[in-house]
C-alpha cells in the first residue's frame, strides 16, 4: 500500500489540535512509518501539494482564511476538519454576537481597518468537508482512529451517543448532582468525557448530538431546572456549537 | 492425533471466538450480491438447520449476521448470499477464493423441518429473501420425497436483483417444483411476468389449509401483503413461518440488540411462526 | 552584496503565521520587517459580556501551545478582580502544572523546532532516521511534561480543572508517585539534551538590550506563577497592577499583533533569556551547573541564547518539580470547593509562561460578567525587539558574505530563537501560492 | 438466626487478610464540596480495608462494572494471509467485592443467570468464578426515591458469599458489630475459624430479630403496583400516550441504562494495530435508550423514537427480563432516575400508568 500524503493546515485557531498530533507521542514515530507528512507549518520546512489526507484546524475569519481552504480543498483528495473551530467555528464565533464595528474598534481602536475580519464559520460553509473531528482541542485518540480506518479502507464514524455514555463509563459522579448545568446530555460524545472527570462541566465542544436532544434540552430547561435559559444559552454558544437566539 | 493447547481449546469454547473457515469459491451475482461458498478446514459440515444464520467475520472490520443459504443436505460446503451495504459486507465482497473467514453458528432457529415433513409446502420469497429460502428450497428438492406439491414464488424489483441464475433455471425445468417469478418493474429483455409477488398467487392450485406449510422471507411490506393472501386461503397462523432481521452484536441472545418486544431474533428466530409474530407489536411494524 | 531582497511567506516551525520581509539598496535597509499575519482574533472583545468564570477557559483558547501559561495568568487576573484568596493546595498546583508547561514548551521548541536548524534539516521528522534517540528522548520529555500538566489539568492543551478560586480535581497520589518517578528518569534524557545542545555553534550577535520578566517579591522563588515586574535596565519592582507604566502597546500597520515598548528602551525582550538575566539567583542548583557548563552568564544579549537559557529552565523546573510532587504527597491532597468573589472589581495578573511576562486584565460588572479586558501577551512584547535584532543583524549578515538562502536561514532562525507565539500575538492571514 | 457475630475491628482484619490473596473492592467515600452531605462513595480498588467506608449509605453506581467491566477484550488476534489465530482475553484475578447491598445483589443473581442462558459467556464468568461477595444489609433504604422492597430487592437470601447486618453499636463502646450469615462455603470457611468472630449468643440473635423487624418496618412500598401485576399493568399500557408525554424530555443519553446495575447490553468492535495484522475484538456497555442501539445498514431504525426507547427498557425492566430469566429485571434501586438529567422517573411512570389504567 502507498503511504498516504498528509498536510496539517491551520486558519483561524489556536493550533492546539496540530500541536495535539504532536502530542500522540508513543505513536508518532508509528504513523510517521504508514503516513508521509508533506505539508507542515508548525513542525516542518519542507511544502508539498500532492494530498491524500488534508487536515485543518481553525476556523473561517477572514477573506484569506476563506481563500486559503478553497484552495486546500482542491489539493487534497480527502478534506478533514480537526477541532471546534474548524468544525463549528469554535470561540472565534463569540465575536459573533457583537456588532462587527465594536469588537474590532475595542481591540484594534481607529486602526481597525487595517485588520479584515469577518463572522467566523466553520470550514464547511465554505468548501465540503469530508471528515470532522471536533473537540477543543481535537480528540487525539480520535484522530488516531481515524488515520487507521482511512489505511484499512473502512468509513469512519463519529459516535451517535451524547458525553454522557463515556462519563457514566467512566463511573463520573454527574454534575446535575453538583447542580450544575452539564452540556453533556445534548454534546456529542467521543472525548470520553474528559471534562465531567475534571470536574468541570462539558462545554459542548463536539457539537450538538443531535435535535430531539436539543429540543429535549429546551423542554428540560424550561420545565425541570429553575436556570436562567440566557446562561445555558451563552455555555451552548461557547464552542458555536448552537448559534441561535433561543432555545427550541 | 492432533493435539490442542489449552488456549486452542479455551477459543472452541468461547462463544465469541469465530471457527476459521475458507472461503472456496466465489460467484458474483449481481452488482450488490456475492455468493460464497465456505468450508470448515478438515471438511467438517457445518450442522445447520435450513433458515439458521452464522456470524461472519472479517477481523479487524467487524461480524455480520448471513443466513446459510445451501442446504445441509449437502454436507462438504456452506453458502452465503452477502449484500454490500455497510463496512463488514464491503469487505466480504473483497474477499477471493483461498481467503480464511471467521464463522460462529449456526446459530437461532430455523424451519422445524420434521414439522414441514409429509406436508405440501409454499415458499414465498422477495429480494433478498430468498437467500434464506434457498437452503430450505435446496433441501425440500433434495428430500423430495418426504414432502407434497412444492410451489415456489419468487419476486425481486427488477430483472437485475435476480439471484442464483442458475438455480432459477434449474427450478423452472424442474418437475418437483411449482416455481414462478415475477419482476415489479421489467425492463426490455424481460420476457417472463412482472408484478408484485403477490400476483404470482393466481398461479397457485387450491392449497389444502391442514396440509400446506408456508414460509414467506422477504422485506416487511411484502411480508404483510404475502401474509394476508395466504391467510385467506384459510392457512393457520402456525403453518406460516417468516424470517426476521434485526441489528445483532453477539448472536447468542445476550447483547440485547435484537430485541423484538419480549424476543430476541437471534436466539428465538430468525425464523418465527407468524402466530407468533402477532403478538409481538414491533416485529412487524 | 549591495541589494537584497528577502522575503519569507510564513515562517516555519513557529507557532502562527509570520512572515519576514527584509529590502537592501546600495548597502542601506531600506525595508524590514516582521509581519504578523495571523487572522485578528479579538479576544479581548468577546471576553466582554461573559461569566468571570468562563475567563481562564476561553483566554486558554488563544493558544494551543501554551494555554497553560494563559489559564494561570487569566485566574491571577480575575482572582484579583474578585478579591479570591487562593488556597495553599491551589497555589501549589499551580506551580506543579506550570512546571509542566515550562517544561514542554521548552522541549517542543529547543528539540521539535530549533534543533532541526542546528543540524540543518527542514524539520524533526528526518531526524527521526538520523537521530532516533533524540527524537526519543524529545517525545519521552515532551510526553512527561505533558503528563504533568494532565495530572493537574486534565490535559496539557486547554487545561480542565483549573478555574477562577481554585481546582475542581486533584492529583492522586499514584499519579504523583509515578510522575516522580518519572521525572528522576528524565534526569539523564535531559543531560543527553544539554549535552547535544553544546555541541551546537550558537551564531553571535550581541545587542544591549532591556530585559523584562516577573520576579518574585515573596519567598524568592525563580518566577513563572507571580511575581513584580522588573527588567535588567530597571530592577526596582512594579506591582503588576501598574503594569502599564512598565509596558506601552501600540499598534502597527504590518502586524496584527501590537508592539510593545518600555519606558528605557524603544523595545526590549521577554522569555526564557530575560527571567535567566534577571532571575540567575534564584535558580536551582542543577540549572545553574547547566548554566555553567554551557558557558551562559547574566546578563547575556545575545537573543540565540534563548534556546540556552530554555534547556537551562529545563533542568531548574525537573527538579523543582521533583521537590514540589514531594511536598504534595506530604501534605496530602483534597478537592476544595472553588473559593467565592468577596468583590467585582478590576484586577491584573501575570505569569511568565514560556515566551515571557504574560499579563491579563479584567474588569467584572456587578453581576459577575467581563466589561472590560486587555491582555499583553509575550510575543507581541517581543517583536520590536526581534525587528531591532533583524536591524542588528542584516549587515553582520552583508558582511560575512553569505548567499542569500543562508542568509534567510539565519533571520528565520533568529525569529525561531524568540519562539514566537504567533497565535498568541494574534492574527492576519496572507496566502500566496507559489 | 445468625451464623456468627463480629467486630467492625475484627471485620477490618478479615478483609486486610483476604487482601493479602484478593484485590479489594468497596465503597470508598469521595468528598464533594458542592454535594450536601458533601460526600459521595463509588465502589473501588483499595488495597487496605480502612480505606473502605462501610458507613456508607449508597454507592453511586453499582459494582457491576468489576463484573462485565465498560469495556473488555474478547479475543486478540494475529492474522496473515494463511489465516487467523485469535486468543480470548479472561480476567481471573482473585477479587472481593466487599459491601455489596441486596439490590445489587440481586442484580448480580440476575447476571449469573442471563450470561448462562441458552449460552455461557466466559468472559463474565471468568471473573464471576473468581470473586468472593461480602453484602452488607441496608436497616433502611439508602436514599430518597428507591423502590427495592417493591421489587422484593431489599432482602437478599443468597447470591453472596457472606453477609453483614449492622446490628449496631456495641453497649459498652462505639463500635459497630455485625451479625454474619454464610452465603457459601467460601464464607463460611472465611470466618468460621477465625478467631476474630464469634457464635451468636442469646443477646445477639435478639438483637437479630429486632434488626429484622425495624428493618421490615423501616422500608415502604412506593409502587401503586404490586411487582406480580406490573406485568399485566403494562400489557394493558403499550398504547399509552404516557410513552410520548414523558419521552420529549429524554435526551436518548443512555446514563440511565449505564447506571442501571441490571442493564447489561453491549456492543462489539474491532480494533487492528497501525501497521500489523493483528488487533482485538472487544466489546463495551450499550444501552437501549441510545439513539442507534437498533440501526441497521441503509439506516433503518426499528426503534427511532425516544418513546419506543423508554417504553422498550420500561418493560424489559420489569417484565421481560424475568419472563425470561427468572430473575426480576429491576431491583428498585433507582438509580436511573437518579441518573436521569430530564428527571424522568421510572416509579413514576409506574405510578401513572397504574392511574390511568
Ligand atoms: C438473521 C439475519 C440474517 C441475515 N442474512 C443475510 C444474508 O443472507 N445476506 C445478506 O446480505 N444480509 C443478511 N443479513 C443482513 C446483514 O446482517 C446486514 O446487511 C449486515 O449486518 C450489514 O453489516 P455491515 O457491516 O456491512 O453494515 P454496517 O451498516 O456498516 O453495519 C455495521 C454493523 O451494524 C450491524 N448491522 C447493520 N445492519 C444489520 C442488519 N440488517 N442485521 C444485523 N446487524 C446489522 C452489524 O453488527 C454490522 O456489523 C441478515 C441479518 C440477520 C439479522
Ligand atoms: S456530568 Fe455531564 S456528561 Fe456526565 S453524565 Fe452528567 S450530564 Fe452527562
Ligand atoms: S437517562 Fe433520562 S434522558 Fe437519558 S436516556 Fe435515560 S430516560 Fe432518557
Ligand atoms: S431500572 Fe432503575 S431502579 Fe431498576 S435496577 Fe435499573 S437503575 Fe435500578
Amino acid at each position: 500500500m502507498m503511504k498516504p500524503k498528509i498536510a496539517i493546515f491551520s486558519l483561524t485557531g489556536c493550533e492546539g489540535c496540530s500541536l495535539a498530533i504532536l502530542e500522540l507521542e508513543d505513536q508518532l514515530l508509528d504513523i510517521l512509518q504508514v503516513v508521509e507528512i508533506v505539508n507542515f507549518r508548525e513542525g516542518m520546512t519542507e511544502r508539498g501539494w500532492d494530498i491524500d489526507i488534508g487536515f485543518v484546524d481553525g476556523a473561517i475569519s477572514t477573506p484569506e482564511d476563506k481563500r486559503e481552504v478553497e484552495e486546500l480543498r482542491k489539493h487534497s483528495r480527502v478534506l478533514v476538519a480537526i477541532g471546534a473551530c474548524a468544525c463549528l467555528g469554535g470561540i472565534n464565533t463569540l465575536k459573533n454576537h457583537q456588532p462587527a464595528s465594536e469588537y474590532r474598534a475595542y481591540v484594534y481602536g481607529d486602526k481597525a481597518e487595517w485588520f479584515p475580519t469577518m463572522d467566523a464559520q466553520p470550514i464547511s460553509a465554505v468548501v465540503k468537508v469530508d471528515y470532522e473531528l471536533p473537540g477543543c482541542p481535537m480528540v487525539k485518540e480520535e484522530f488516531l482512529r481515524f488515520v487507521k480506518c482511512m489505511l484499512t479502507e473502512r468509513p469512519f464514524r463519529a459516535t451517535a451517543n451524547a458525553v454522557c455514555v463515556e462519563c457514566k463509563k467512566k463511573g463520573v459522579l454527574c454534575l446535575y448532582e453538583k447542580g450544575i448545568i452539564c452540556l453533556g446530555p445534548v454534546t456529542r460524545g467521543g472525548c470520553d468525557a474528559i471534562c465531567p472527570a475534571y470536574g468541570s462541566k462539558c462545554e459542548g465542544c463536539r457539537g450538538v448530538v443531535s435535535d430531539e436532544a436539543l429540543a429535549a434540552a429546551g423542554v428540560n430547561l424550561r420545565e425541570q431546572y429553575d436556570v436562567p435559559l440566557d446562561r445555558v444559552l451563552a455555555d451552548m454558544r461557547f464552542h458555536g456549537a448552537y448559534q441561535e437566539k433561543s432555545l427550541p | 492425533m492432533t493435539t490442542v493447547d489449552s488456549s486452542e481449546r479455551e477459543a472452541r469454547a468461547d462463544l465469541y471466538v469465530p471457527m476459521s473457515a475458507q472461503v472456496v469459491d466465489v460467484q458474483q451475482m449481481t452488482d450488490l450480491e456475492v455468493l460464497l461458498r465456505a468450508a470448515f478446514d478438515g471438511g467438517r459440515p457445518l450442522d445447520h438447520c435450513p433458515g439458521q444464520f452464522v456470524q461472519v467475520s472479517v477481523l479487524g472490520v467487524g461480524e455480520c449476521p448471513i443466513s446459510v443459504c445451501s442446504s445441509p443436505t449437502r454436507p462438504d460446503y456452506f453458502e452465503l448470499c452477502v449484500r454490500r451495504v455497510g463496512e463488514v459486507t464491503a469487505h466480504i465482497h473483497r474477499l477471493e477464493k483461498g481467503s480464511v473467514i471467521g464463522i460462529r453458528g449456526p446459530l437461532g432457529r430455523g424451519f422445524d423441518v420434521a414439522e414441514l415433513h409429509g406436508k405440501d409446502i409454499l415458499i414465498v420469497a422477495g429480494g433478498l429473501g430468498i437467500a434464506p429460502a434457498r437452503s430450505l428450497i435446496q433441501y425440500v428438492l433434495d428430500e423430495r420425497q418426504q414432502f407434497g406439491a412444492f410451489h415456489l414464488l419468487y419476486g425481486v424489483r427488477s430483472p437485475a436483483e435476480l439471484l442464483y441464475r442458475d438455480d432459477l433455471t434449474l427450478w423452472r425445468e424442474s418437475p418437483d417444483v411449482n416455481f414462478h417469478v415475477t419482476v415489479d418493474r421489467p425492463d426490455e429483455q424481460w420476457r417472463g411476468r412482472s408484478g408484485v409477488v403477490t400476483t404470482l398467487f393466481r398461479e397457485l392450485p387450491q392449497l389444502d389449509p391442514t396440509e400446506t406449510m408456508v414460509a414467506i422471507i422477504g422485506p416487511p411490506l411484502m411480508f404483510k401483503f404475502a401474509v394476508l393472501e395466504v391467510l385467506a386461503r384459510r392457512i393457520p397462523q402456525n403453518s406460516i413461518y417468516c424470517s426476521l432481521e434485526r441489528r445483532m452484536k453477539c448472536g447468542v441472545g445476550i447483547c440485547g440488540h435484537c430485541q423484538v418486544n419480549n424476543v430476541y431474533a437471534c436466539l428465538d428466530g430468525p425464523v418465527f411462526k407468524y402466530g407468533q409474530l402477532k403478538a409481538l407489536r414491533e416485529a412487524l411494524e | 552584496m549591495k541589494n537584497v531582497t528577502i522575503s519569507v511567506k510564513h515562517i516555519t516551525r513557529v507557532e502562527g503565521h509570520g512572515n519576514i520581509s527584509v529590502r537592501v539598496e546600495d548597502g542601506e535597509i531600506t525595508e524590514l520587517q516582521l509581519a504578523i499575519v495571523e487572522s485578528p482574533r479579538f479576544f479581548e472583545s468577546f471576553l466582554r459580556g461573559r461569566h468571570y468564570s468562563e475567563a481562564p477557559h476561553i483566554a486558554c483558547r488563544i493558544c494551543g501551545i501554551c494555554s497553560v501559561g494563559h489559564t494561570t495568568a487569566s485566574v491571577n487576573a480575575m482572582e484579583a478582580a474578585l478579591a479570591i484568596e487562593p488556597s495553599e493546595q491551589t497555589v501549589k498546583l499551580r506551580k506543579l502544572i506550570m512546571f509542566g508547561e515550562e517544561m514542554q514548551s521548552h522541549v517542543l521548541h529547543v528539540l521539535f523546532l530549533a534543533v532541526p536548524d542546528f543540524l540543518g534539516v527542514g524539520s524533526v521528522l528526518p531526524l527521526a532516521r538520523t537521530h532516533p534517540d533524540v527524537v526519543k528522548i524529545a517525545l519521552r520529555l515532551k510526553r512527561l511534561s505533558n503528563d504533568i500538566c494532565g495530572a493537574v489539568g486534565g490535559r496539557h492543551i486547554h487545561p480542565i480543572a483549573c478555574h477562577v478560586g481554585g481546582l475542581t480535581h486533584v492529583p492522586r497520589d499514584e499519579e504523583l508517585i509515578d510522575l516522580k518517578r518519572r521525572c528522576e528518569a528524565a534526569r539523564s534524557d535531559i543531560a543527553v539534551v544539554a549535552e547535544t545542545y553544546a555541541q551546537f555553534k550558537i551564531p553571535g550577535l550581541e545587542r544591549d538590550t532591556e530585559y523584562v520578566c516577573l520576579k518574585a517579591s515573596d519567598n524568592g522563588e525563580y518566577a513563572f506563577c507571580s511575581g513584580d515586574i522588573v527588567s535588567t535596565k530597571d530592577p526596582k519592582p512594579t506591582n503588576v497592577a501598574d503594569y502599564r507604566k512598565r509596558i506601552i502597546e501600540e499598534v502597527v500597520r504590518h502586524s496584527a499583533a501590537k508592539h510593545a515598548r518600555s519606558p528605557h528602551s524603544p523595545s526590549y525582550a521577554v522569555g526564557a533569556l530575560a527571567r535567566f538575566n534577571n532571575n540567575y539567583d534564584q535558580l536551582h542548583l542543577a540549572a545553574k551547573e547547566v548554566a555553567e557548563g554551557l558557558g551562559l552568564r547574566p546578563v547575556n544579549c545575545n537573543p540565540f541564547h534563548n534556546n540556552t537559557a530554555q534547556v537551562i529552565e529545563l533542568v531548574h523546573c525537573l527538579e523543582s518539580a521533583i521537590e514540589l510532587i514531594d511536598e504534595l504527597l506530604t501534605r496530602g491532597l483534597a478537592v476544595e470547593p472553588l473559593r467565592q468573589p468577596t468583590r467585582f472589581g478590576q484586577g491584573a495578573g501575570a505569569a511568565d509562561v514560556p515566551r515571557g511576562t504574560l499579563i491579563h486584565d479584567y474588569s467584572v460588572d456587578a453581576k459577575g460578567y467581563i466589561s472590560e479586558a486587555n491582555l499583553i501577551i509575550p510575543t507581541n512584547q517581543n517583536l520590536a525587539n526581534i525587528e531591532a535584532d533583524m536591524r542588528a543583524y542584516v549587515p553582520k549578515l552583508l558582511e560575512s558574505g553569505l548567499s542569500r538562502e543562508e542568509m534567510t536561514l539565519q533571520l528565520e532562525m533568529l525569529v525561531r530563537a524568540y519562539d514566537p507565539c504567533i497565535s498568541c500575538a494574534t492574527h492576519f492571514l496572507d496566502v500566496k501560492w507559489e | 438466626m445468625a451464623d456468627r457475630i463480629i467486630r467492625h475491628s475484627d471485620l477490618m482484619k478479615l478483609v486486610d487478610e483476604v487482601a493479602r490473596k484478593r484485590r479489594i473492592i468497596g465503597p470508598v467515600a469521595r468528598s464533594v464540596p458542592e454535594c450536601e452531605p458533601p460526600v459521595r462513595y463509588f465502589y473501588e480498588d483499595v488495597e487496605r480495608a480502612d480505606q473502605l467506608d462501610l458507613s456508607f449509605r449508597y454507592c453511586v453506581y453499582s459494582p457491576k462494572r468489576f463484573l462485565t467491566p465498560p469495556s473488555e477484550t474478547l479475543f486478540a488476534f494475529d492474522q496473515d494471509d494463511g489465516g487467523f489465530v485469535a486468543a480470548p482475553q479472561y480476567d481471573r484475578r482473585p477479587t472481593a467485592l466487599v459491601g455489596v447491598h441486596p439490590c445489587d445483589i440481586h442484580a448480580i443473581r440476575l447476571y449469573d443467570r442471563v450470561f448462562d442462558l441458552e449460552h455461557r459467556d466466559e468472559h463474565y464468568f471468568a471473573r464471576r468464578g473468581a470473586t468472593m461477595i461480602i453484602g452488607m444489609d441496608c436497616p433502611g433504604p439508602c436514599t430518597d426515591g428507591v423502590f427495592c422492597k417493591d421489587m422484593g430487592a431489599n432482602v437478599a437470601e443468597a447470591g453472596f458469599d457472606a453477609m453483614l447486618y449492622p446490628l449496631g453499636t456495641d453497649t459498652d463502646g462505639d463500635e459497630m458489630r455485625y451479625a454474619v450469615m454464610f452465603g457459601t462455603k467460601a464464607g463460611r470457611e472465611w470466618l468460621l475459624y477465625s478467631r476474630q468472630s464469634a457464635a451468636p449468643n442469646a443477646d445477639d440473635e435478639r438483637a437479630f430479630e429486632k434488626y429484622q423487624a425495624d428493618k421490615e418496618a423501616a422500608f415502604s412500598f412506593a409502587l401503586r403496583t404490586r411487582r406480580e401485576d406490573l406485568a399485566e399493568l403494562l400489557g394493558r399500557s403499550y398504547d399509552s400516550l404516557l410513552w410520548d408525554a414523558t419521552a420529549r424530555r429524554c435526551y436518548s443519553c443512555g446514563s440511565c441504562n449505564l447506571s442501571c446495575p441490571t442493564c447489561y447490553c453491549f456492543d462489539i468492535t474491532d480494533e487492528t494495530d497501525l501497521a500489523s495484522g493483528s488487533g482485538r475484538r472487544w466489546r463495551e456497555w450499550d444501552g437501549c435508550h441510545l439513539p442507534e442501539f437498533a440501526l441497521v445498514a441503509g439506516d433503518h431504525n426499528f426503534r427511532p423514537k425516544a418513546a419506543s426507547r423508554l417504553r422498550h427498557r420500561i418493560y424489559r425492566k420489569a417484565v421481560w427480563i424475568q419472563e425470561r430469566s427468572g430473575v426480576v429485571g429491576c431491583v428498585g434501586c433507582a438509580r436511573c432516575d437518579r441518573a436521569c438529567t430530564a428527571k424522568i422517573n421510572s416509579v413514576e411512570i409506574y405510578n401513572q400508568l397504574a392511574e390511568e389504567a
